[in-house]
């Protein structure tokens, strides 16, 4: 079994390929460093993102999932970003609710220029996540 | 006696409406086939709306049947339902003008499984079980029993906000006051606000392990429209066919933001659970919650978009980094 | 073997006695669901609650989810496991003779054709103790299908309340060897078995709700086309699964893999006809309208079952009426559907 | 009518538990069309696959382990028994992850299950196949095998339409069914393309010019239910009685074996009491529940 120093958590992230998903890879061809946790999937816009995607994330064992997309009034579509936002609020205080530590459900605007806040995000959803420790939430046995 | 002059008005009204071909198929309530349980009634003939009734175990949100029938529809409507109407109406499933809407104003449902947890019998021992305003008087082995009204009317009752229908066509009786009590109709929500978190996920493992995934939350909530439910979804598969304590409540989980700013609190589908799960601590939340974020109440505007379609660029944004 | 009896306040001893060769279920309520669950070596409360459980013990033999094989795929190989049997032997006490009676349908089923390798050899295993009704429910009709609520012809161990004691009859082989097993059983006196049969008597005449099952068969294959009758039956079902799923009757399942890495697991689950999706093909749906679902149902019952097996598959429990959500009343249905054959 | 016995089918009750597939090897995969792919295939285990035995019209249920289970119809020939065969159109869970198999994947098999087409009474007739789409499959493991019993039966005539000449199945068997002297072929698509020089028409309509004598003959139908509908009536006009019209059925199963209970025509299941039925024995109920 693996220490638990050892344990590293796992991020998924969902990214805005307009805005957040080109802070990325500003940040990466800057050579700009964050963690390795995060798993990417590019997706057209924050507003694609169903919290179904959430839950399945958590459910399949990812410790953490963040949305990230274009600022509010920057939406490559005008209007996604502000729905994913309502959708992201109501999944996160709703799952705090039953039961969720809000941490694992993180949300972010990042524009295309800004490979240092992607850095900086990435770095502190992991940080997080390090603290609160595994997600067990689906586990049989806790 | 006052249910008793409703009664006949719905009547009257219904008839009327059938016969002056105003509308294809009424819906209301008629007598159930067990001890003071009523059932919905929806029917084409005239004749029939003499079954029509009005009384304190009236509990079915008739809402539900309106995306099924086709044509027009005179429909009994309490306050919850009603709301659940406009909802509809708001989600373009149902035309104003294809529904005739019969308002009852609605001092609250007897819940008989809290008479019955007063008494110590089950409900086909009790003699009577009326309403006389704040108060409900039982009846077990020809002995009267008086209870006040908010320890046996449903929870979603006693935190109704609106019980006499805003949008109607024929409002068939002067508003109804309220029976309010609030913090009882949080009490589960509180009790479970008030664990740890981890405390919190373990309760609902629990209580979802139970779930014998029947679907009739999902079947009777006038708010689960959609035709094909994401959980028969077969590619991808979001949710195990396994009926497993942690898919049933990814199920419901979604199903709550799913119906986010549609759900009345009409409490259908807590009443519904065969296996007792309390489905209103997480549906009365939500309603809550999006009355804290949005000031969003589901039904109260026909104009309104729905509440997830539509954003306000000051909506909180707190939690975004 | 004469009929013996036991004072209630000695059946925690009489559980005992037994729970050392058997693995002994209960009625027991978890969260106000009453459904039969092993014994805690103590709980007799349902002494004083127990009309009828929530969910059927169907659910000992035949459970929500059940295991059917595991396997572990190696490279391009797969190894198949059965779930390990430890053949346990169990006892089921307090089951309602309507409940035992659905058993005898159900065996009949997982019989058929090709043995159900799963709920045959839990059945072989298990004794059932049965506990005549004293107090039907208003939705109760198992009169009308050939049951009594004292009925003791699918149970092996019969037990009548008399009052401060239950009266027992031993009605197979298996249950007079219970009999035997334990020392806090009494001779039985005349006195007892005339209450045993004054209870008996008095509990049929409570069970009022009465439905003609006459000819039964005959109706609803001439109603089968009547699309108004059905569609107007049908109207206020919701479509849920509650009344097949409770039903002690009703087996249909669903079969489903669950893959984690390489090791995945074949499942057997609760079905139910009341869900659109339980015929769906790619192209097409046989029974995608709501009628359709509702006279399968009706007509699996009372038609089918006995065009294959000779019996209606209804005890007449009346779980259907008291758990639906919208009082759709199968007995009334089936009045209806006969008033509609008869005029025409 | 001499539909093939309930005990018969007890023939291979498999190792005590019947839901145990046996694993089977793919040998060679066929495009059919876009969509519908046929796989060979055989058991792993050699005694198996030596005692093996099955007659047309039975079918199998086929699992790819961990995604589920599926039944489908043996559309090969018992009288070839080299391999086994099976043809899937790309639809849902189970079919995707089937058509992403490749030659030497392993699957499950449990079967065969169900009753078979009644040899016995088709011997010394005329046999009329009427097929569409994708079910000509369990039409073509009769076809072979009257074929290669060609003396026992009289005329054969068969009629196999798809929607486009690109979904026409089995190609390979038409072309060889065509040039076979005691066979009558017509092959029709609903609709053809500029390459198309056959027939054009639905299948109902062809097989009313094709015309067939009821005389000592048997109709054998299968098709998508659409089909079917419209067939049945254009047999009775030829004077085809319900007697006379045998067809397979198709439905949504789970266990194969009759307990699942979702596959029911009226009293009969698919599974357990077919897939193979006389008209007569359906009529009833076909005309709302099929």
């Amino acid at each position: 079994m693996k220490q638990e120093s050892e344990w590293e958590p796992k991020l998924l992230g969902f990214l805005c390929r307009w805005c957040s998903y080109a802070g990325a890879d500003l940040a990466g061809t800057s050579r700009k460093k964050y963690p390795a946790n995060i798993r990417i999937i590019k997706v057209p816009c924050s507003g694609r993102v169903d919290p179904l995607f959430i839950l399945k994330a958590l459910r399949l064992g990812f410790d953490g999932v963040l949305v990230s997309g274009c600022y509010p009034g920057d939406c490559h579509y005008q209007t996604g970003n502000y729905r994913a936002r309502r959708r992201m609020a109501i999944t996160k205080k709703f799952l705090e609710y039953v039961g969720v530590d809000p941490q694992r459900i993180q949300a972010s605007w990042v524009s295309a220029s800004e490979g240092g806040k992607f850095t900086e995000v990435v770095t502190e959803v992991t940080k997080g996540l390090k603290e609160i420790g595994p997600n067990k939430l689906f586990a049989d046995e806790r | 006696m006052k249910d008793r002059e409703t009664e006949q008005r719905l009547r009257r009204e219904a008839k009327a409406l059938l016969e002056q071909g105003k509308v294809d198929y009424i819906i209301g309530f008629e007598t159930g086939s067990l001890k003071f349980t009523t059932t919905p009634l929806i029917t084409k003939d005239k004749d029939s709306v003499d079954r029509l009734i009005i009384n304190p175990f009236i509990v079915n949100n008739l809402s539900e049947y309106l995306t099924e029938l086709k044509g027009r529809v005179g429909i009994v409507a309490k306050g919850c339902d009603n709301r659940s109407i406009v909802s509809l109406i708001q989600d373009n499933q149902v035309k104003r003008e294809d529904v005739v809407i019969l308002g009852v104003p609605c001092p609250g449902i007897i819940d008989l499984s809290k008479v019955e947890g007063l008494v110590g019998k089950d409900r086909d021992e009790l003699d009577d079980v009326t309403r006389d305003g704040d108060k409900v008087v039982v009846t077990v082995d020809g002995e009267k029993k008086e209870f006040p009204a908010s320890e046996v009317l449903f929870d979603n009752c006693l935190g109704c906000e609106f019980p006499t229908p805003q949008e109607y066509n024929i409002l068939l009786d002067e508003s109804s006051s309220l029976v309010a009590d609030k913090t009882a109709s949080r009490k589960g929500i509180e009790t479970l606000e008030g664990m740890p978190q981890e405390q919190r996920w373990d309760f609902w493992e629990k209580e979802f392990s139970r779930c014998i995934r029947c679907y009739a939350c999902r079947s009777i909530c006038p708010a689960c429209f959609c035709e094909r439910c994401f959980v028969e979804e077969s590619e991808p598969q979001w949710i195990a066919p396994v009926p497993r304590w942690q898919d049933n409540l990814i199920f419901q989980v979604i199903r709550n933001i799913h119906v986010a700013g549609r759900c009345t609190d009409c409490g259908e589908c807590e009443r519904a659970c065969p296996v007792n799960i309390p489905l209103r601590s997480l549906t009365k939340e939500m309603y809550d919650l999006v009355d804290d974020l949005y000031h969003f109440k589901a039904g109260m505007d026909k104009e309104a978009a729905p509440l997830m379609t539509h954003y306000e660029t000051t909506d909180p944004e707190d939690f975004i980094k | 073997m004469a009929n013996k009896k036991i004072n209630k306040k000695n059946i925690a001893k009489l559980l005992g006695d037994w729970s050392k060769e058997f693995e002994l279920f209960i009625p027991s309520k978890d969260e106000g669901i009453a459904k039969f669950a092993k014994w805690d070596g103590k709980d007799t409360s349902f002494l004083d609650w127990h009309r009828n459980t929530i969910v059927p013990p169907k659910a000992i033999f035949f459970p929500p989810v059940e295991e059917m094989f595991s396997f572990q795929k190696d490279k391009q190989s797969y190894h198949i496991e059965l779930p390990s049997s430890d053949g346990q032997k169990q006892l089921i006490f307090g089951i309602r003779p309507y409940d035992a009676n659905a058993l005898t349908i159900l065996d009949k089923t997982f019989k058929d054709t090709y043995e159900d390798p799963y709920y045959l050899p839990k059945r072989k295993n298990t004794v059932l103790v049965g506990l005549g009704c004293t107090k039907p429910y208003d939705s109760c009709f198992c009169t009308s299908l050939g049951g009594s609520p004292t009925d003791s012809a699918n149970v092996d161990l019969m037990l009548t309340d008399i009052g401060d004691e239950f009266l027992v009859e031993g009605v197979t082989d298996k249950g007079r060897e219970l009999m035997s097993m334990s020392s806090e059983l009494e001779e039985a006196t005349e006195a007892d078995e005339t209450r045993a049969k004054e209870t008996k008597e008095a509990t049929y005449q409570k069970v009022t709700r009465q439905l003609d099952t006459k000819d039964i068969e005959e109706k609803l294959l001439s109603s089968f086309e009547i699309q108004d009758l059905w569609e107007e039956i049908a109207a206020k079902c919701i479509s849920c699964g509650i009344c097949t799923l409770l039903c002690p009757t009703c087996y249909c399942f669903d079969i489903n893999d669950e893959l984690i890495k390489d090791r995945g697991t074949r499942f057997r689950s609760w079905d139910s006809c009341s869900f659109p999706v339980y015929t769906k093909m790619p192209m097409e749906n046989p029974r995608i309208e709501k009628w359709r679902r509702v006279r399968n149902k009706v007509c699996h019952k009372y038609e089918f079952y006995p065009m294959n097996f000779d019996v209606i598959a209804c005890t007449g429990c009346g779980r259907c009426v008291r758990q639906c959500p919208v009082n759709w009343d199968i007995t009334q249905t089936l009045e209806k559907m006969q008033a509609k054959v008869q005029s025409g | 009518m001499a539909i093939a016995d309930i005990s018969d089918r007890r023939r291979y009750l498999a190792q005590g538990n019947v839901y145990l597939p046996h694993i089977a090897i793919i040998e060679k995969i066929i495009d059919e069309t876009p969509g519908v792919r046929t796989f060979h295939f055989n058991f792993k285990d050699e005694k198996l696959r030596e005692e093996f035995t099955f007659d047309s019209g039975q079918f199998g249920e086929y699992s790819v382990l961990g995604i589920g289970e599926a039944p489908f119809c043996i559309s090969s020939s018992p009288t070839r028994r080299d391999h086994l065969e099976f043809t899937a159109q790309r639809v849902g869970r189970l079919t995707n992850a089937l058509h992403r198999l490749s030659v030497g994947a392993e699957i499950g098999f449990r079967g065969p299950y169900g009753n078979s087409f009644p040899l016995d009474f088709l011997e010394g007739k005329n046999l009329v196949f009427v097929g569409g789409g994708i079910a000509l499959a369990p039409l073509r493991s009769l076809i072979w095998n009257v074929i290669d019993n060609r003396d026992k039966y009289k005329n054969i005539d068969i009629i196999y339409g798809a929607r486009s000449p690109a979904d026409l199945c089995f190609k390979y068997d038409l072309d060889a069914w065509d040039k076979d002297k005691s066979v009558s072929m017509a092959t029709t698509v609903d609709k053809g393309d500029e390459s198309w020089t056959g027939r054009e028409g639905f299948v109902p309509q062809v097989l009313e010019q094709v015309a067939p004598s009821p005389d000592n003959a048997v109709a054998i139908v299968c098709g998508p239910p659409i089909m079917i509908r419209f067939t049945f009536p254009v047999l009775g006009k030829l004077g085809f009685t319900p007697e006379q019209i045998i067809t397979t059925l198709e439905k949504r199963m789970k266990c194969g074996i009759g307990k699942c209970g979702r596959c029911n025509i009226g009293n009969l299941y698919v599974c357990r009491d077919g897939p193979v039925f006389t008209y007569a024995q359906i009529k009833n109920f076909i005309s709302s529940e099929y």
